[in-house]
């Protein structure tokens, strides 16, 4: 017996915590995925908050530049790695089988095994954090989040080898979670459903997989090269033996730009959806988003080092880099279009989902073309590392991924649950969210305009105004997540019944299950025309 | 000869960060804070209102960085510019296509939903072939020739330099060193760790402030060497449009071309451990009489505190120096009365270090001995190198008085001649 | 052979080929990269 | 729980702690593992760059080419360590010789590494070094000073774009 025949053998799920324990349901693991990615958003929300309460006026008020530098580190490590990622891999747990009708992903017990390797790996970087409030160690890793700096003189102490530590497991898990994901999209489809014919959703999550598969494995042995130069004695970044601090960022960013592309790819797959269902229409140009996110995925591999263009590359490699990246915004702007076309002439409803959609086409947009202008290297002199570049991409990071993933829960909300949420309290969430996201981060292009750096705890007095809203907007920003738990646990609790179909023009074998759906789907294989 | 100010090495805060959250706001400095922040709202409406409400004319006052004073910050501002225009203009006009689609095409006022899934017709394939097209035609040549003729221009080799600046970066200051004239300085911050923690009101050059500044000719092509000692730094001048990485051990250049006299303030760019913030670039461009006079005068400085070194001087003389120097270099860490800080940094009075050789029957620098200390500093701790920033007859004074002070009775001296000798 | 087993042999040998990816371009970045890159300063 | 999934469950615990005990042992295995593959391939410098003879190289007497020097030493060096001159012009393909000047005013014998640098950095190809103290190690006697030659040719194949070359040497500690 393989173990995915195995794993429906087990009728019954154990009862209280051993059930979460144990579950090799990918129900089961798509909820402790999601609720762990919500957890540690806010727990990185937390750690902004402090920092952006540092930032309200010029002058050192509440941290030291150390504990400044740990805190955007972990929120920026914390959001990326252990909220978008593992919220968008609890999306692909509990719908890429329902989407597709399996029973249940390729490799249970190694999902199993993926998703608990998490809360060790959240646990081992925030350790050396908390443990310096007790006298032991220097705290956490402060380097910011691709450790781009050479970390041989800049912070000893314990800190940076958590963060090793945690990066090696976290590349187990995602590979796990990525092989998983390949192999049930490849393999456990319902008969009738060619690739071509299968949710954008999975597709996005197929392509997804496959940048991991190829990215992790460099990110995890820059890792451990770091590791070996720190305490085995290698010389890979040690200049003074002939290793190279250019090297790191070289290993560093070509798994960091991919990266970039992995925490968008499934709110790229999931939007159309979402747009298709509130429009009533079919997707747009289902083949050239495929085609669209294939090519991203390949161009994303060839253009790192424009995370790099100040780092003194030959000229010829700045020009190289430079029209590559330009070139990624051809398919982009193809799913841009895509998604006006998703809506272009439809009966569109505004619900809480469609909203948040819009709000992504919206600001992701907006971080997207200012994506265009930072490759100009001439340009990118200027806004490198400044606090232009941390608007952008918080304006992809937040306006894209965190946006879509906000569409997508409240889309599958009471799919998952079987109640509808509060509409009006989700509206009002999506109103406040998008207000005081543009009151934090409109401030931070002017800020770096005017020549404010990024990654620091002091500024001068030119810089005051806008930082000072900045901050403003971010203190509502937070608060405004609140909101959002109110309105899940409430919908988790009880709320008017779902039916199977949700919404009027949702589509998809998901909805054509109960809401919640049964704790075993599709034991036999739906048929798809 | 200007000695190095107060650093970031001094302040004990930072040292001692277990103890993070240190309540130590006023009132009187937030309420200076609310008074420079009301100073500046109007422009942060003025701002808001041109970038919701005015025309592309306009774009050019949203967009603006510092005042570019070099070729290359001209150009990249004006490539800057224009690129936002642009994408401003894509935009405003894809939005207002989604904007028109939500307007009309809602179910509430009626909307039948179409059943299409992609291009049908030919004119529909045009509409949706031709942005594809102009995007291709803004990235490759509207904006990327421009940007390929920046870029070379940036990394101009073909025209020879009239100078060359050598910047070397540590953590967290920045040498200077002229190769042709033989001039040499460390350029630390300025501002006081009082303004910092609130304790004083903040000056108007609040943390853009150093001790010495780097003086740069108009109008003369300067190439910039840049190298770091520890980790990777970047220089940057906003008003100068370049940033370039200095990594240990490798080196990289840029190049400027000042056109306009006038005070240039910029920060390091890459994070490069606590003192980030704290490690700004003070540039003051002068026309070349004026340069040429400054050059003149540091060499006669120079050639004055080598004469002063030359000669032997009395114990009185160097204690009376070396508490000069004591007061404004070292008591800040090691404080007034030398017993320093525990756990932070050492005391000197009774140091075995201190109260210990430095030097041996030859003559040579006793390895880690005190002297050693002074010049060469101790890597991975606040204790720098001072050779590069004071004179030998400060390092003599200052040791003598060190070895002479606080309880320490070694009765020894050093005398200049010797500690250049040992550089 | 039924369908069942040729669907759990191709998903062994595929989680393999994958795995066998891993391992090599994890090998690679040791190995080539350091060799690869001194091109690009 | 019945008897036969008990037995293989321990067989399971078995198998996976010999796992555990096997990376365990693999991870030890790795330090030499990876010096032995640095001395079979020559990775990582280890076998020792080679210097690079000069070709009968073909002088190009219209150009001038200057090259700059400068050096750095890595805090923890008391050495003195500084070019003999800061500047040269040379014509292309021209072999040319000059010195750094080293010094150790400690009472320590110590040794350091010096490692250079080519500015701008894709010219390096075309700067190649003939005799030069960088591929051994520097050892300095107390109060030593030494001169420390440097042979070298700028290749004429050197870009016509290229005025300037800087050299760098950055003097590492070597310990142990």
């Amino acid at each position: 017996m393989t173990e995915a025949t195995a794993a429906v053998a087990h009728d019954h799920p154990h009862a209280g915590i051993m059930r979460w324990l144990t579950t090799t349901n990918h129900k089961d693991l798509g909820i402790l995925y999601m609720s762990f990615g919500g957890i540690m958003f806010f727990v990185g929300g937390l750690f902004i908050m402090a920092v952006r309460a540092e930032l309200l006026y010029p002058g050192l008020q509440l941290l030291s530049p150390g504990m400044y530098n740990q805190l955007f580190t972990l929120h920026a490590l914390i959001m990326v790695f252990g909220a978008i990622m593992p919220f968008a891999t609890g999306l692909n747990n509990y719908l890429i089988p329902l989407m597709i009708g399996a029973p249940d992903m390729a490799l249970p017990r190694v999902n199993n095994w993926g998703f608990w390797i998490l809360p060790f790996a959240a646990v081992l970087l925030l350790i050396p954090f908390f443990l310096q409030f007790f006298g032991t160690g220097s705290g956490a890793t402060g380097l910011g989040w691709m450790m781009h700096n050479t970390t041989l003189d800049i912070q000893s102490g314990i800190g940076i080898d958590f963060a090793i530590f945690t990066i090696l497991l976290l590349g187990v898990s995602s590979l796990t979670g990525a092989i998983n994901v390949v192999v049930t999209a490849l393999n456990m489809r319902a008969p009738g459903m060619v690739l071509m014919k299968m949710p954008l959703f999975v597709w996005a999550w197929l392509i997804t997989a496959f940048m991991l598969i190829l990215a992790m494995p460099v990110f995890s042995a820059a890792a451990t090269m770091l590791l070996t130069d720190r305490h085995f004695g290698t010389h890979f970044f040690d200049a003074a033996n002939g290793g190279d601090p250019i090297l790191l960022q070289h290993l560093i960013w070509f798994f960091g730009h991919p990266e970039v592309y992995i925490v968008l790819l499934p709110a790229w797959g999931l939007i159309p959806h979402i747009l298709a269902t509130f429009s009533r229409k079919p997707v747009y140009g289902y083949r050239a988003q495929v085609y669209a996110l294939c090519a991203i995925c390949f161009l994303s591999f060839i253009v790192w080092s424009h995370h790099m263009l100040t780092s003194g590359l030959p000229l010829a490699a700045e020009v190289y880099f430079m029209y590559a990246t330009m070139a990624i915004s051809v398919p982009t702007s193809v799913l841009v279009f895509c998604w006006l076309g998703a809506i272009w002439r439809g009966a569109m409803t505004f619900e809480t989902p469609m909203l948040f959609a819009l709000g992504f086409v919206a600001h992701f947009g907006m971080g997207a073309l200012t994506g265009l202008v930072l490759p100009d290297v001439a340009v990118n002199a200027q806004h490198h590392n400044s606090y232009v570049l941390v608007a952008h991409f918080h304006y992809t990071f937040f306006g894209g991924g965190i946006f879509g993933m906000m569409a997508a829960l409240y889309y599958w909300l009471p799919k998952f649950t079987g109640h509808m949420f509060d509409e009006k309290l989700g509206r009002l969430h999506f109103w406040l969210t998008v207000i005081s996201f543009n009151i934090t981060f409109i401030p931070q292009w002017f800020a770096g305009l005017d020549g404010m750096p990024r990654h620091v705890a002091d500024y001068a007095l030119r810089f005051s105004a806008m930082n000072f809203i900045s901050s403003v907007g971010a203190f509502l920003l937070g608060l405004t997540q609140l909101l959002l738990v109110y309105i899940v646990v409430r919908c988790v609790r009880g709320g008017p019944k779902a039916t199977g179909q949700v919404w009027e023009g949702a589509q998809g074998l998901e909805f054509t299950l109960p809401s919640p759906p049964p704790y075993h789907t599709f034991e036999t294989p739906p048929e798809v025309k | 000869m200007e000695l190095a100010g107060a650093s970031i090495h001094d302040d004990p805060a930072i040292r001692v960060w277990r103890l993070p959250f240190s309540f130590c706001s006023r009132h009187e400095t937030a309420n200076f804070h609310i008074r420079q922040i009301k100073k500046q709202l109007p422009l942060w409406f003025w701002i808001a209102f041109f970038l919701f409400v005015s025309e592309p004319a306009h774009a050019k006052s949203i967009w603006d960085f510092q005042e570019p004073v070099t070729p290359v910050a001209r150009t990249s501002l004006a490539a800057s510019v224009e690129f936002m225009r642009i994408i401003m203009g894509i935009y405003i006009a894809v939005f207002a296509v989604f904007a028109y689609s939500i307007f009309k095409h809602r179910k509430s006022s009626g909307a039948q939903p179409g059943t299409f899934t992609g291009p049908g017709s030919r004119r529909q394939w045009i509409l949706a072939i031709t942005p594809f097209l102009l995007l291709i035609y803004i990235d490759y040549i509207w904006m990327g020739i421009p940007a390929f003729h920046a870029i070379s221009r940036m990394e101009d080799t073909r025209t020879a330099a009239d100078m060359t600046v050598k910047v070397t970066a540590s953590q967290w200051k920045w040498q200077y060193e002229y190769p042709d004239e033989g001039i040499s300085f460390v350029s630390a911050m300025a501002t006081s760790q009082g303004q910092i923690h609130g304790r004083e009101a903040k000056g108007e050059h609040y943390l853009l402030e150093v001790d010495n500044p780097l003086i740069l000719p108009t109008n003369k092509k300067v190439r910039i060497l840049l190298i770091s000692t520890d980790v990777i730094h970047s220089w940057w001048v906003p008003s100068f449009g370049v940033k370039r990485d200095a990594v240990p051990g490798y080196l990289r250049e840029m190049w400027v071309n000042i056109e306009k006299p006038g005070i240039y303030r910029g920060q390091c760019a890459q994070l490069c451990g606590d003192g980030h913030s704290f490690m700004p670039i003070v540039v003051e461009a002068v026309a070349e009489p004026q340069f040429n006079e400054w050059v003149a005068q540091k060499k006669a400085q120079s050639s004055q505190a080598e004469a002063v070194a030359g000669k032997a001087w009395s114990r009185e003389e160097l204690m009376a120096k070396g508490d000069e120097v004591y007061k404004v270099v070292c008591s800040a860490c090691h404080q007034a009365d030398g017993k320093g800080l525990p756990g932070a940094f050492p005391a000197l009075s009774g140091s075995s270090i201190v109260n210990g050789p430095m030097l041996d029957k030859e003559g040579h620098l006793f390895k880690d001995g005190h002297l050693d200390r002074v010049m060469n500093g101790k890597p991975g701790t606040a204790m720098q190198a001072f050779k590069n920033s004071l004179s030998d007859a400060e390092i003599a004074a200052v040791v003598t008085y060190e070895r002479n002070s606080f309880g320490n009775r070694m009765g020894d001296m050093v005398q200049p001649a010797q500690v250049k000798a040992l550089r | 052979m039924n369908e069942h087993e040729k669907r759990e042999r191709r998903t062994v040998w595929l989680v393999v080929a994958l795995m066998l990816l891993v391992a090599v371009i994890y090998a690679a970045t040791f190995i080539k990269l350091p060799v690869w890159l001194p091109a690009l300063k | 729980m019945d008897e036969a999934l008990r037995q293989a469950n321990r067989r399971l615990t078995i198998k996976l702690l010999l796992m555990v005990a096997a990376a365990t042992g693999f991870a030890f295995a790795l330090v030499p593992f990876y010096d032995l593959l640095c001395k079979v391939t020559g990775l990582n410098g280890k076998t020792g760059a080679a210097v690079q003879i000069a070709q009968a190289a073909k002088i190009d007497t219209a150009r001038w080419v200057t090259v700059e020097f400068t050096g750095a030493v890595m805090p923890g060096m008391s050495w003195e360590f500084r070019p003999a001159q800061t500047r040269m012009r040379v014509h292309p393909g021209e072999t040319a010789k000059t010195s750094y000047l080293a010094k150790n005013p400690t009472n320590r014998t110590m040794s350091g590494q010096a490692v250079p640098s080519v500015s701008p950095g894709w010219t390096a190809e075309h700067f190649n070094k003939i005799e030069c103290f960088c591929f051994q190690r520097q050892v300095l006697q107390p109060g030593e000073a030494r001169e420390m030659p440097l042979v070298f040719f700028v290749s004429p194949e050197l870009p016509a774009d290229v005025h300037e070359i800087t050299l760098s040497y950055t003097l590492f500690p070597v310990s142990g």
